[in-house]
C-alpha cells in the first residue's frame, strides 16, 4: 500500500478510520467477525482474524494478512457479479 | 464569335509552339500525371509518400534570414543621400549610414532583420526631433561623467526606439567615443548562453556572451582601444600559462588577447577591461542597452541554480554591473548609459515606475514590482525620451526617398505627387502612415500587394 | 491598405439600397404604452385598434416604397446625417489614390489559389512576402513581373475528349477563356514553388516567380506539352 | 549526430531536458530540469554540446533513480500485490477495466490498453 494514498484520502489528524470490532476475542477464540462496516480501516491489529464481510445480499468470508493493511474490508468483498449468459432459466 | 477565337488562339498557338518546342522531358510528364494530393502549407505532409525533389541554387532559408542577410542591398538603386551627421543635423531629412560608420554599427549589430535595410544601397536612417535630442544628449554627454547621463529611450513597437539607438551609437563613434553596446538585453537572461557561478564574487559569469561581446566592442571601437594603453600590469592564466601584459600594451591587444584565451574556469578578466575603461579620461564610453525592460519584464531569469530555483537577474554579473553604471554606483569619466525599452515586455508596475509614471504599490509580487530596478530608478535622475510617431512631414521626406530609390513603383508615385490628397492619405488610419508608426509605415510601403 | 477602402464603402453616401422601414415608423410605436394589471377591457380593444391601423399605416408606406427602391434622401433623413460638399470632394480625392490597394484580378486570383482552408489572410502574407523578394531579385514592379510570367506560361488550348455516342472519343483542341488560362499557369507556379528548397512556402514562390520570369520553370514543359497535343489534334477543330 | 546515454541514443539537436524527458521512462520535462539544474547546465544548453565528462554526471544520477526496466517491475509488483490479496483494484486490473470507479458503457480504451497485470510500458 503506497502511504500517499492514505495521505490524499483523509486528513492526517482524523487518523484512520476505526470501527468498534471485537478483535481481541477473535483472535483468541479463532471465530469470524461478521461485520456490515465496509468502510472500516484494516489496522496491523488485525492481521491473522477472520471477517465476513456484508457485499449487499451475503456474507464474503476471508482472512486478513499482512498485505492487506491499510486497505478498506469492503475491497475484498465485491458488490457486483459479472454477468453470463444461459440457454435456459432452469439452470 | 467562337470561330474568331479558335482561329486567333490556333495561329498564335503555333507561333508558340515552335518558338519553345523543346524534347519533352519524363519530369515533366510524371508532373501532369501526379495525384491530387491533400492541400497543405507544410511540404512534409501530405506527400503521398513521394518525397520532394528539390531544385538547385535555391535557398534553404527562412524569409527574414533570405531577405535580411542575402546582401540585397547591392542591387539596390543608386541614390544621392547624405551620411548621417556629415554638417549639422536637419531635421525631416534623411540620411544614410555609410562608410566606416556603417562597418562599426554592423559589428555592433545596430541593425536589425526585418528593418528592411536591405531596399538600400546604405542603410538609412530620418533625422527627426529624437536624432536632436539624442544629439545634443550626445553632446553634452562626452563631457561629464556617465553618472549623471543616463538616457532612457521608450516608445511603441515600430516607433523607432532600435534605429534611434543606432543613430545614437552613429553620433557618438563621431565625437570619436567608446560603444558597448549591448543590443538584446533578453539574451542576457532567455538561457541561450552558458553560465557559471564565480566563487570569489557570489556572481555568475556569462563567458560565451560576454565573448561575443568583446568581440563586438573590439571591432567597433578599434582605433580609440588601439589608442589607450593599460593602465597597470595584468597577468592572465590559461591553460596552465601565465602571459603579462605591462603598462604600454593597448587595451585593443589586451582585449584580443584575452578574449581568445577567455577560459570558461575564469572570465575575470572583463572586469578589469570595465575597470580599465572607468579609468581613463581620453575617450568617452557609452553603454548601450536595447530591450532593457527584459529586466523588468520578469526578474528572475530562465537559469536555474543547483536547488533548481530561478536565479535573480542580479546575480548575474553583466546585468549587475549594468544596473550599477545605471544607479551611478560605477561611472566612466565621461561618456553615457543609454537604455531602450521594448514593446512585447510587460507593463507591469517595475516597468512604469522605471519610465516615471507612478509611484511603487507596497502590497504587491515581485512579477509585478521588483524593487532591485525600482529603486534604482526612483533615486536615480533620468533623462526620459518618449519616441513620438512621425508626422506628415517626415512621412513625406521618407516616402520621396522611397519614391527616389523606385521602391515605390513610378505608378503609384504618381498618384502620391497631389500634396492635398497625400496629406488626406496619410491621416487616414493604418493607411500609408501607419498612424505614422515606422515599422507600419515600412511594411504599407513593402509588403503592400 | 484595404481596410480604408472598406470602411469609405461602409460610408452611407451612395451604396446604401436597403430601406430601414423600422426607421421609419418607430415614433409610431413608441406611442404604445405598456399595458397596466388593471386596464380595462375597452381600453385594450382600443389599443388593439390602434395597433392594427399602425400595421396597416406601415404596410402602406412599404407598399409605396418597395425595399430597395428608396431614394438616399429618405436614408440621409432616417440617419439625420448628410456628407458636407467638402467632405465629399475629399471622398472623390481620395478614392483615386489606391496605393497599391488589393483588387487587382490577377493579384485576386492567385492569392485565392494559394489560399487553404479559407485562411486568406495567411495566402495574402506569402504573396506579399514572395513579391518582396520578387522585387528584391530582379528591382522591378513584382506585381508587372507575376502578370508576365502568368501571360507567358499560360497555355492557349487544351484538349478535351467528347463522346461521340459511338465507340470512338473525339479528342477535340478547345481554346482557353482569359481566366481558364491564368488558373492553370498558376497552378504550374504553385506546384513549381512547392519543389523548391526552403522552409518557407513565400521563399518558394519568390523563387518560382523569378525562375519563371527568367524562362526556367518547370511549367513550360507542360504548356509545349499541351500545345503539341493540340497542334496533333487540330483536325477535329470544326469551324462552323 | 546522436549521444548514447545508458545505452540509449538522443538526437544532437535536442534541448538537453527535452531529450532526456523523451528518452527515458520515469522521466518527465521537470524530472529533467532538476537534473539539467543540478548538473549546471544552461536552459537552451543542446545534447551534442555535452562533454564526456558532463555524460557521465548525468548516467551518475539517471543511476541513482528509479527509471526505465527497475521502475516498470515496481509497478508490476505493485498490481500483482493487489491482484494476490484479493483486493477490487487487483480484479478490475485483471479483467482489464477501469479501476478507479469509472464508467464503463463507453471509452475504456485506455484502460483496456494499460490495465493488465503484466501491464506494459
Amino acid at each position: 500500500m503506497r502511504a500517499s494514498f492514505v495521505a490524499l484520502a483523509r486528513s492526517a489528524w482524523k487518523g484512520p478510520h476505526i470501527v468498534p470490532l471485537p478483535i481481541a476475542d477473535a483472535l483468541k477464540t479463532g471465530a469470524p467477525i461478521r461485520t456490515n462496516s465496509r468502510n472500516c480501516t484494516i489496522l496491523p491489529q488485525f492481521v491473522g482474524v477472520k471477517f465476513q464481510v456484508h457485499n449487499g445480499k451475503e456474507y464474503v468470508a476471508f482472512e486478513i494478512t499482512d498485505e492487506m493493511i491499510g486497505h478498506k474490508l469492503g475491497e475484498f468483498a465485491p458488490t457486483r457479479k459479472s454477468f453470463k449468459y444461459t440457454q435456459t432459466k432452469n439452470k | 464569335m467562337l470561330r474568331a477565337q479558335i482561329t486567333r488562339n490556333v495561329s498564335l498557338l503555333h507561333a508558340r509552339a515552335f518558338q519553345t518546342a523543346t524534347p519533352l522531358s519524363k519530369g515533366a510528364a510524371k508532373v501532369v500525371a501526379t495525384k491530387k494530393r491533400k492541400q497543405t502549407f507544410n511540404p512534409s505532409k501530405g506527400k503521398s509518400g513521394e518525397k520532394a525533389t528539390r531544385a538547385a541554387g535555391s535557398s534553404v532559408k527562412g524569409f527574414v534570414h533570405e531577405v535580411s542577410f542575402t546582401g540585397y542591398n547591392k542591387g539596390a538603386e543608386n541614390i544621392a543621400i547624405a551620411a548621417l551627421g556629415a554638417g549639422a543635423l536637419q531635421k525631416g531629412t534623411v540620411c544614410a549610414f555609410e562608410g566606416a560608420t556603417r562597418r562599426d554599427l554592423a559589428h555592433f549589430g545596430s541593425f536589425h532583420k526585418l528593418q528592411y535595410h536591405e531596399l538600400f544601397k546604405n542603410p538609412i536612417s530620418l533625422v527627426r526631433d529624437e536624432t536632436l535630442q539624442v544629439d545634443a544628449y550626445v553632446q553634452k554627454a562626452v563631457t561629464s561623467p556617465s553618472s549623471e547621463n543616463v538616457l532612457l529611450v521608450s516608445g511603441k513597437g515600430g516607433a523607432g526606439k532600435t534605429s534611434l539607438l543606432a543613430q545614437a551609437h552613429a553620433l557618438a563613434l563621431q565625437r570619436a567615443a567608446i560603444v558597448l553596446p549591448i543590443n538584446n538585453a533578453d539574451s542576457l537572461v532567455d538561457g541561450s548562453n552558458d553560465f557559471l557561478l564565480n566563487t570569489e564574487t557570489g556572481r555568475y559569469q556569462q563567458p560565451m556572451f560576454v565573448k561575443n561581446f568583446l568581440h563586438k566592442i573590439l571591432c567597433g571601437n578599434k582605433a580609440a582601444l588601439q589608442a589607450l594603453k593599460l593602465s597597470q600590469e595584468y597577468v592572465s592564466h590559461y591553460k596552465g600559462k601565465q602571459t603579462k601584459y605591462d603598462a604600454q600594451t593597448s587595451l585593443y591587444d589586451y582585449i584580443k588577447s584575452v578574449r581568445t584565451s577567455l577560459d570558461t574556469k575564469n572570465n575575470a578578466y572583463f572586469a578589469t577591461i570595465i575597470a580599465e575603461l572607468a579609468k581613463q579620461d581620453q575617450f568617452p564610453v557609452f553603454f548601450t542597452v536595447d530591450k532593457f525592460s527584459t529586466f523588468t519584464h520578469n526578474p528572475y531569469t530562465q537559469y536555474r541554480n543547483t536547488e533548481n530555483a530561478p536565479i535573480h537577474f542580479s546575480d548575474f554579473e553583466l546585468p549587475a554591473l549594468l544596473l550599477d553604471f545605471v544607479s551611478g554606483a560605477q561611472s566612466f569619466k565621461r561618456g553615457g548609459v543609454i537604455l531602450a525599452t521594448s514593446d512585447v515586455h510587460k507593463r507591469n508596475d517595475t516597468f512604469r515606475v522605471m519610465l516615471g509614471e507612478m509611484q511603487p504599490r507596497p502590497y504587491v509580487s515581485v512579477e509585478e514590482y521588483d524593487p532591485t530596478v525600482g529603486q534604482v530608478f526612483l533615486q536615480k535622475k533620468v533623462q526620459r525620451l518618449a519616441v513620438a510617431p512621425l508626422d506628415l512631414a517626415e512621412i513625406r521626406a521618407l516616402t520621396q526617398t522611397f519614391i527616389a530609390a523606385k521602391v515605390i513603383p513610378e505608378k503609384e508615385a504618381e498618384k502620391l505627387e497631389d500634396e492635398e490628397a497625400f496629406a488626406s492619405y496619410v491621416k487616414q488610419k493604418y493607411v500609408l502612415s501607419g498612424n505614422g508608426n515606422f515599422r507600419e509605415l515600412l511594411k504599407s510601403v513593402v509588403l503592400f500587394y | 491598405m484595404s481596410l480604408f477602402f472598406k470602411s469609405v464603402r461602409l460610408l452611407p453616401l451612395v451604396r446604401v439600397t436597403q430601406v430601414p422601414a423600422r426607421a421609419v415608423f418607430a415614433a409610431r410605436f413608441q406611442s404604445i404604452q405598456p399595458l397596466k394589471a388593471e386596464a380595462k377591457v375597452e381600453t385594450l380593444e382600443q389599443e388593439y385598434d390602434r395597433w392594427i391601423a399602425d400595421v396597416k399605416a406601415a404596410r402602406e408606406i412599404v407598399q409605396a416604397n418597395p425595399p430597395g427602391l428608396m431614394e438616399n434622401e429618405r436614408l440621409e433623413e432616417a440617419v439625420g446625417w448628410k456628407p458636407s460638399e467638402a467632405q465629399l470632394e475629399e471622398f472623390e480625392k481620395v478614392r483615386e489614390l489606391p496605393i497599391p490597394a488589393r483588387d487587382d484580378p490577377v493579384i485576386t486570383h492567385v492569392t485565392n489559389m494559394i489560399m487553404k482552408n479559407g485562411k486568406k489572410a495567411l495566402a495574402e502574407k506569402i504573396l506579399s512576402r514572395a513579391l518582396y523578394m520578387v522585387y528584391l531579385k530582379l528591382r522591378k514592379d513584382p506585381v508587372e513581373v507575376l502578370k508576365k510570367c502568368i501571360e507567358d506560361l499560360a497555355p492557349l488550348m487544351v484538349v478535351k475528349s467528347f463522346k461521340t455516342g459511338f465507340a470512338k472519343k473525339l479528342n477535340v483542341p478547345v481554346p482557353l477563356k482569359k481566366r481558364q488560362r491564368q488558373r492553370l499557369a498558376i497552378s504550374w507556379i504553385l506546384e513549381g514553388a512547392v519543389k523548391r528548397n526552403s522552409h518557407e512556402y513565400a521563399v518558394k514562390l519568390g523563387e518560382e516567380i523569378v525562375a519563371v520570369s527568367q524562362g526556367r520553370g518547370s511549367g513550360y514543359d507542360k504548356r509545349t506539352l499541351i500545345h503539341k497535343s493540340s497542334i496533333s489534334h487540330r483536325s477535329y477543330i470544326k469551324l462552323r | 549526430m546522436a549521444i548514447h546515454i545508458l545505452g540509449k541514443a538522443i538526437k544532437g539537436k535536442k534541448p538537453i531536458h527535452l531529450g532526456l524527458a523523451s528518452t527515458f521512462y520515469g522521466i518527465g520535462v521537470g524530472t529533467a530540469q532538476k537534473i539539467c539544474a543540478k548538473l549546471g547546465f544552461y536552459p537552451q544548453m543542446q545534447i551534442h554540446q555535452l562533454s564526456e565528462n558532463q555524460i557521465l554526471n548525468i548516467t551518475k544520477e539517471l543511476s541513482g533513480m528509479t527509471i526505465e526496466k527497475q521502475l516498470l517491475e515496481e509497478t508490476r509488483s505493485n498490481i500483482k500485490m493487489k491482484k494476490d490479496i484479493g483486493s477490487y483494484a487487483g480484479m478490475r486490473h485483471a479483467m482489464g477495466l477501469p479501476v478507479r470507479g469509472q464508467k464503463t458503457k463507453n471509452n475504456i480504451a485506455t484502460a483496456r490498453k494499460l490495465n493488465r497485470i503484466n501491464r506494459k510500458q
